[in-house]
């Protein structure tokens, strides 16, 4: 056996506070290691190059690198080795840098730590054996979670490069929050002008097949193959029919419903379409305030439907689609104003959501773009915004910023402005993140024009006064408390993960932060990607973003599920268990402990039972392989041997 | 009991299976030795004493067809856990039951009588009567009980498909682990000299291993196995305790404590002990016994997402 | 100065008499020289909080009920705290004006017990002879006093100790005919038996805090 | 209703300037089937001053007497100043989280406290323990005129964490047993805005302007009286009162009761019973209106019937 | 080979490559500073370790053994560290029966962005082990 030992100085990453020279020198006396270096910058093109050529020259026939994580550059090298001929398992990575170089003080014991992590790597790599991908068909269809704008830009991009796209949206039209808001920052644009036409396209796209009003039920496969189980709400009225005239929401007696669509600025029917531009524009019974529903008797839409569209009986109902990946564009969620009492928030009618005075600006909001306050109608004068009303507030669980709130609150100070010539905002802040391009520009905007008085400190109180709500804060420039007697006050209360995200995520087998957000495979690298091949993220469902942002991530999300579709075959990983047929006992043990399912029963021509695993379905976590008495089943490249090899580097003397 | 009632049992269930194991004499008349019945005319042979204290249930698993199979109390936690880990279908044995209050240990006997030979052995009412070249010897069974029968509380099977005898009620106190718990008063040193000690006795022949019921690998046993290699064949302490924490570790949830392991233990290595303290343990975190109730499933083959009686260990 | 303030918050504000910082404040801090790192250790031992994790939103000055009456608004006596200013702090008559009445704790984003800091820094003063507010001061002695002498507190006794300590003589005075006569007002304190066990608690923690010095 | 027992620690000043709150609390408990056992001996909790020394100090001052109700077998304390229960709890909150702390404190100590004491307001033994249920089967009398505005001062649920009570921002345990007893209640801002009082002595002009602002509030809210579960309050709201109107030129003459007051006049108790008389404020003015119960509801009835046909036709508009 | 003498005592950790191998990462780039004495085997999940090789570790020359996984709920593949603590914790009972230690075998989660907890699991499970004192007289190490 022929190892080559590779050690990298990474710049001074490694050789910084590593010997590197003397790590060298120590591999090369290590049994089996016919060749070893240093090089200054092994993942170099010439550094790989070296190791093409060292291989060929040397005749080496296993290889290891010393180097950075393997969560880094592992890939990197393996095709390397491959290129030059060996099996791309044939290879083992030392880190010698996050581990060691980076951590350690001492040089003399880092570089003792640094050999010894290289014996633990050439112990394993002499047990490795070769290992050889599986091909397998991939279903080109491609499932969107979300109809935001996040989603739906994923869903146009997929469509337009060819896929099929199944696009899941939770309410009853796609649209998501950007369809509820006014204009658009920076550039006050009015976003449902810029939002609508995405919005008929998505459902005009012969390649999309849009499912309002319906949730992800349940979700069986892997990348290539996923089985997906859709539950399509009751909508109590038959879309097929429906035109979207309108004529039941008029009729309809009950005027209590809760709008979520207004974020409850303003009672709704309990039979409504969301919004004018609403997409599909079909009609929805809300069984919670229908009085068909409480009283039993009412029938008053379906009397007046000119297409008999209504149908109180329908149920729910579960429909099965096959897609080969997955985009999450579940979008966000924001915190209840009761979550802040000291604010009055719930309390007091004036003290509103900056997401509920979007629907007050906005001209097809329910008071048609004037502004006015909850409590009276009146028109407000004196208007406060206060940022961080909820974010950056690790007492209410909330340690994070929200991102897009500074941006816009100076929005909303602007237009408040252009709607109130007469009125005056002020805006508390604790910073000012205006980061994006001609952001910051934007926010010296409302103040240097547009006249918002930005105050530095939080607010502590707010409390009704006569007709006015004292808002009491601090200027902490000036080092003094500061109260304002407002008409209405605007919080822009905290982003957060959507209520169910967590649920969602258990049925994709991805994994969310402490604060519910989804995690990304790689912080910079691998921002669109999950751990979880095939699933991918776009939009604020991954955390707290801005329009451009979430459109970007669509777009990169599926510029992914594209390239992967590019193939009509996908390799799985062959690091998955494998059963030895001669050795296994057919106790069956693993088959309980697999937490994908993909151990079966086999019987052999012998009549024996064994164990047999699904290639396909495997994850490779080995957990079988830790159940397994006689070792007969054993996950690759993580064999009962090699994981011996390295205890006994380490201990064995 | 009486011997006719096991008998009558034997030949009933014959018909229907292929063998029925139960005990005959053996080399000598101190022991008793598994006997496969496969024709009505051996049941003659069959015999019913304290002496038969072989596990005769850890045959089933490697027998094909149909087997009848005389089971004890504390067997029957055997039959228990094969039908936990589906090791055996349930309908293809035939479970004769003996009520049974207590077996001996042939080598406190042999102890005894200083390991004379055996010309004839007797049981009068609670004694044993031992015949040797230089006279009689007669001890109280209780004296020379295995550790096993001192806290039994199977004095009936708890699966049989006919009963020979009447079901009887155990009179014996509940285990309460006194002597692992003895054991644990010992300060850490102790422990590990204690062991090193022991484990340096072991000649590695395997006979606890394939004594044991619950030992299904057998021959596959990765105490001797290249791939995967878990240990040399190196004679040190460490190689032989290693294999006694491979044969502890497998057992763990899954050990039904007919301590055979210790008895046919060449060496007298208080293996079994181990064990225990295991079963305990789990006893303690799960509320669990193994060989009980058919459908359970052993603790480290489940997992709940919240453990009650795992706590987080701070460092 | 606030007629400038004024027309910078226009018509919707009303300002609190706003306490222009001390001289002393205004002049340069040589942050190299003079932060002391060992105070700002002492308080996060004494107080078990760390100042590092206040980011200076405000909300403990805006919520605060004294802030008026401070010469240093809390937030500002925190980023005196994070800047290690011992003595501008022990000075201060703020940390003597605290009530405790834990608005900043309870709305603290970052979760820090700040009236708790409060507390440790008054004591250090009063350990290091600093005082700020010698009203207050007085004040607590004597109800401390009057604790110490009784095992309970006798109010008629704290005002009147307090009264000539102080100097204010009258204090308080024109509240005595509207209380007499309503069976409040006890002449002759309670005195309770175990006065000596708690005589020995003033005692034990004197000499302990003597020892620690 | 089962007989209840309860350690009562009066604390000092209920002893002296605020007997009558310590009178109605009794009356008032008694009255709902509740005995209270004053523990022998007790000292001093330590309040706000012996926070100035040092910790140690403050906690074994308090833990003394937490340390006396152990010794009795007792595993509540309950009190009615906010003051005295703040000391209580934040003594035994950091005993039990610090080990260290606690040997300090015991170390000081005559007898050691073992943090086997839960302290409880008597407002929150009213609430939670009994309930507003049975606080409002005992109520006989009516009190028409009365319209208060709850003030909870602003130590009796702060911090959160260590108080363990109520909200700290919009309590309403107050608002809760004043409806309870059938009280008009205000919607009041300035629930936990501090008064000031721990300086009253000290800081007087600056006490009153923190007061005024009280009262101005509860005018504001409409209020003729303020109700407080904590006698400094009390005593700065009530007794200053004139001073207030000196210094801030203002003409304040709202009442200051103790919602135990509030509540034993709805039981029938007269205001000497209640000690209402022992207050600078005269509240007379608002109770000699006071009934019998009864005639509340035989009002309400009647108006009741005047209503019912109008909603009815409501009702027929809409479907 | 061993350890520089005197220095250093013989630890092992086995660390699921998802999570805590992540955050050991996480630890690195961020330079948290930590004991040396460690060495890392990855693993792809901490339900692949059997106990069996933390007692081969032990008996072999370990001083001590450290396992590390996904936070419960965040695992990988779902399950893998719901099993590792049963198992691990059941080791962790039976060690000091055999006359080792509990302490010298300590088992955590840490994620992939808990780079200031691996740093202090390192360095307080490191300190454990030196307060312990090696576990093996050298001389009589096995043959």
């Amino acid at each position: 056996m022929r190892v080559g030992v590779f050690i990298c100085h990474c710049g001074n990453n490694i050789a910084g506070t590593v010997d590197v020279a003397k790590v060298a020198e120590a591999a090369r006396m290590m049994p089996g290691v016919a060749f070893a270096t240093t090089y200054m910058y092994t993942c170099s093109e010439p550094g790989q190059e070296e190791i093409k050529e060292t291989i060929k020259r040397e005749k080496l026939d296993r290889v290891v690198v010393a180097a950075c994580s393997p969560r880094m550059h592992e890939v990197t090298f393996r095709r390397t080795v491959e290129k030059a001929g060996l099996n791309r398992y044939f290879f083992e990575m030392a880190n010698i840098r996050e581990h060691c170089s980076w951590v350690g003080e001492d040089k003399a014991l880092n570089t003792n730590k640094a050999i010894e992590t290289i014996k633990l790597a050439v112990e394993k790599v002499k047990q490795n054996k070769p290992l050889f991908p599986a091909k397998f068909k991939i279903n080109k269809r491609v499932l969107v979670i979300g109809g935001g704008v996040a989603g739906m830009q994923a869903a146009l991009d997929c469509a337009d490069g060819g896929l099929d796209v199944v696009l899941v949206e939770k309410s009853s039209s796609v649209g998501g929050m950007m369809a509820r808001l006014d204009k658009t920052f920076p550039t006050v644009d009015c976003s449902i002008c810029i939002l609508g036409p995405k919005m008929v396209d998505v459902s005009q796209h012969e390649k999309i097949n849009l499912h309002a009003y319906s949730e992800i039920e349940e979700i069986k496969g892997y990348v290539g193959n996923y089985q997906i189980k859709i539950r399509k709400k009751a909508t109590y009225v038959d879309w097929s029919k429906c035109t979207g005239c309108g004529a039941c929401i008029e009729k309809c007696p009950s005027r209590n419903a809760y709008d979520y669509f207004n974020f409850g600025v303003a009672p709704a029917r309990a039979i409504n379409i969301p919004f004018p531009q609403a997409i599909p524009k079909k009609a929805t019974i809300d069984a919670q305030f229908c009085r068909q529903f409480i009283k039993g008797k009412c029938g008053v839409c379906a009397k007046f439907c000119p297409v008999g569209a209504i149908n109180y009986e329908m149920k729910d109902e579960i429909v099965t689609e096959d897609v080969g990946a997955i985009i999450v564009a579940s979008g966000y969620g924001l915190i209840d104003l009761d979550k802040l009492p000291e604010y009055g928030g719930g309390r007091y009618p004036d003290v509103i959501s900056g997401i509920q005075y979007e629907r007050i600006l906005n001209a097809s909001g329910p008071t048609s773009g004037h502004i006015e306050r909850p409590s009276d109608h009146a028109e407000p004068k004196t208007i406060v915004f206060v940022s961080c009303a909820g974010s950056r507030d690790k007492s209410i669980g909330i340690p994070y910023c929200s991102n897009f709130c500074c941006m816009y609150i100076a929005k909303q100070a602007i237009l408040t402005k252009d709607h109130i010539p007469d009125s005056q905002s002020y805006v508390f802040y604790i910073d000012i993140r205006s980061p994006g391009k001609g952001y910051d520009e934007f926010t010296r905007r409302a103040q240097e024009e547009y006249g918002a008085k930005y105050i530095r400190g939080r607010v502590s109180r707010i409390y009704p006064k006569g007709k006015k709500m004292v808002v009491k804060g601090a200027d902490t420039l000036l080092g003094t408390q500061v109260e304002i007697e407002a008409d209405l006050i605007v919080l822009a209360t905290a982003v957060t993960a959507t209520n169910d995200a967590r649920t969602l995520a258990e049925k994709l087998h991805i994994s969310y932060d402490q604060n519910g957000f989804y995690v990304e495979s790689h912080p910079k690298l691998r921002p669109v990607e999950t751990n979880t091949s095939g699933v991918f993220l776009a939009g604020a469902c991954q955390g707290p973003k801005d329009i451009p942002a979430s459109v970007s991530q669509g777009s990169a999300a599926a510029a992914k599920v594209l390239s992967i579709f590019s193939k009509d075959t996908l390799e799985s990983d062959p690091q998955i268990a494998r059963v030895n047929t001669n050795v296994c006992v057919g106790c069956r043990k693993c088959i309980g402990t697999c937490p994908f399912g993909a151990i079966e029963e086999q019987q052999l021509r012998d009549g024996r039972i064994v164990a047999n695993v699904i290639e396909t379905v495997c994850a490779g976590c080995g957990i079988c392989s830790s159940t397994c008495p006689c070792g007969a089943i054993q996950l690759q490249h993580f064999t009962d041997n090699q994981l011996l090899a390295e205890v006994n580097a380490l201990c064995l003397t | 009991m009486t011997i006719e009632k096991l008998k009558e049992a034997a030949r009933k269930i014959l018909p229907e299976v292929d063998v029925v194991i139960g005990y005959r004499q053996g080399f000598d008349p101190l022991h008793a030795t598994p006997y496969f019945m496969t024709k009505p005319e051996q049941v003659d042979q069959l015999i019913w004493n304290s002496l038969c204290v072989q596990n005769l249930c850890s045959y089933l698993p490697f027998l094909k067809g149909k087997v009848g199979v005389i089971v004890k109390g504390c067997d029957s936690r055997t039959i228990v856990q094969y039908m936990q880990e589906k090791l055996i279908v349930r309908e293809n044995v035939k479970v004769i039951g003996v009520p049974c209050l207590r077996v001996i240990s042939v080598k406190k006997v042999l102890a005894a009588i200083n390991q004379q030979s055996v010309k004839e052995v007797t049981f009068e009412g609670e004694n044993i009567v031992v015949k040797t070249p230089e006279g009689q010897k007669t001890i109280p069974l209780a004296d020379v009980a295995p550790r096993k029968c001192v806290t039994c509380q199977l004095a009936t099977p708890l699966q049989y498909d006919v009963l020979a005898g009447e079901g009887i009620q155990s009179n014996k106190p509940q285990d309460t682990f006194e002597e692992t718990k003895e054991f644990e008063k010992l300060s850490l040193e102790e422990r590990r000299a204690y062991w090193e000690k022991e484990f340096d006795r072991c000649i590695r022949c395997y006979a606890c291993r394939n004594a044991c019921p619950m030992c299904i690998c057998q021959d596959k046993c990765i105490a001797e196995s290249r791939d995967p290699h878990w240990t040399s064949q190196r004679a040190n302490v460490t190689e032989k305790f290693m294999f006694h924490m491979i044969h502890g570790l497998h057992l763990a949830g899954r050990c039904i404590s007919c301590e055979e392991c210790e008895r046919v233990c060449p060496m007298d290595i208080p293996v079994a002990k181990i064990k225990k303290k295991i079963s305990m343990d789990l006893k303690e975190l799960f509320g669990y016994e193994a060989g009980m109730n058919p459908d359970d499933t052993p603790p480290m083959y489940v997992f709940k997402v919240e453990e009650a009686t795992i706590e987080e260990h701070e460092l | 100065m606030n007629k400038n303030l004024l027309n910078f918050f226009g018509g919707g504000v009303i300002l609190k008499t706003f306490v222009y910082p001390k001289e002393s404040y205004m002049e340069p801090i040589n942050l190299t020289e003079k932060t002391d790192w060992r105070f700002i250790d002492q308080v996060k031992k004494e107080s078990g909080q760390d100042p590092a994790l206040c980011y200076q939103c405000g909300n403990c000055t805006a919520g605060c009920p004294y802030t008026k009456y401070f010469d240093f608004p809390v937030s500002q006596v925190m980023r005196l705290l994070q800047a290690g200013q011992k003595e501008t702090i022990l000075n201060s008559r703020s940390i003597w004006l605290c009530a405790t009445c834990e608005a900043c704790t309870t709305r603290c984003p970052c979760e820090i017990d700040i009236a708790h800091i409060m507390d440790v820094l008054r004591i250090i003063a009063r350990r290091e002879n600093y005082v700020a507010e010698k009203d207050v001061k007085t004040f607590y002695d004597a109800f401390l006093a009057s604790m110490k002498h009784h095992g309970r507190v006798f109010e008629v006794g704290i005002l009147m100790g307090y009264n000539l300590k102080s100097g204010h003589l009258l204090a308080d005075a024109d509240l005595g005919p509207k209380i007499l006569g309503k069976g409040k007002i006890h002449f002759l304190p309670t005195r309770i038996k175990g006065r000596d066990k708690v005589l020995e608690i003033f005692r034990k923690s004197q000499k302990k805090r003597k020892n620690s010095v | 209703m089962s007989e209840k027992e309860y350690i009562y620690f009066p604390g000092c000043s209920l002893e002296a300037s605020a007997i009558e709150y310590d009178m109605s609390v009794r009356k008032v408990l008694t009255s709902l089937g509740v005995k209270l056992i004053e523990p022998d001996d007790w000292s001093c909790c330590g309040s706000t001053p012996a926070h100035s020394v040092d910790h140690v100090f403050a906690a074994a001052v308090a833990a003394r007497n937490l340390a006396i109700v152990e010794k009795m077998g007792a595993c509540t304390v309950i009190t009615a100043c906010p003051a005295c229960l703040s000391a209580f709890k934040k003594a035994h909150h950091r005993m039990k989280k610090e080990e260290g702390f606690k040997k300090e404190v015991n170390a000081i100590l005559d007898e050691p406290y073992n943090c086997g004491v839960t302290a409880k307001s008597v407002l929150q033994v009213l609430l939670e323990d009994i309930g507003p249920k049975a606080v409002a089967e005992k109520v006989t009398t009516d009190l028409p005129d009365l319209k208060v505005a709850p003030y909870y001062g602003c130590i009796i649920n702060r911090p959160p964490e260590i108080m363990e009570f109520d909200d700290p921002e919009n309590p309403l345990a107050m608002d809760k047993l004043m409806g309870a007893v059938g009280v008009k209640v205000c919607d009041f801002a300035f629930k936990v805005e501090c008064c000031g009082a721990a300086f009253g002595v000290a800081k007087r002009k600056m006490v009153n302007e923190l007061s005024s602002k009280v009262l101005t509030m509860a005018l504001d809210a409409g209020a003729n009286c303020l109700v407080v579960t904590c006698q400094l309050c009390q005593q700065n709201l009530d007794l200053r009162q004139g001073q207030i109107n000196s210094t801030m030129g203002a003409s304040f003459n709202m009442p200051v009761l103790f919602f135990t007051q509030v509540m034993g006049l709805t039981y029938g108790y007269s205001s000497q019973e209640m000690g209402i008389d022992k207050h600078n404020v005269n509240a007379e003015s608002l109770i000699k209106s006071r009934r019998p119960v009864e005639e509340r509801i035989k009002e309400e009835q009647e108006k009741a019937k005047g209503k019912k046909p109008k909603a009815k036709k409501a009702e027929e508009e809409e479907s | 080979m061993s350890y520089v003498a005197g220095k250093e005592l013989r630890i092992v950790g086995f660390l699921c490559n998802w999570c805590s191998y992540g955050g050991a990462d996480t630890a690195g780039v961020g330079r948290f500073k930590q004991p040396t004495d460690l060495r890392i085997i990855r693993v792809p999940c901490s339900g692949r370790v059997n106990p069996l090789f933390v007692v081969k570790a032990l008996l072999n020359g370990a001083d001590g053994v450290l396992v590390s996984g996904c936070h419960p709920r965040d695992c990988h593949y779902s399950d893998g560290n719901f099993y590792a603590r049963r198992r691990l914790e059941m080791l962790k009972r039976l060690l000091p029966f055999l006359g080792i230690d509990e302490r010298r075998f300590h088992y955590t989660w840490v994620s992939a962005s808990e780079g200031a907890r691996w740093k202090n699991v390192v360095t307080d499970f490191t300190k454990a082990i030196h307060n312990l004192g090696p576990l093996h007289h050298k001389e009589e190490k096995t043959e």
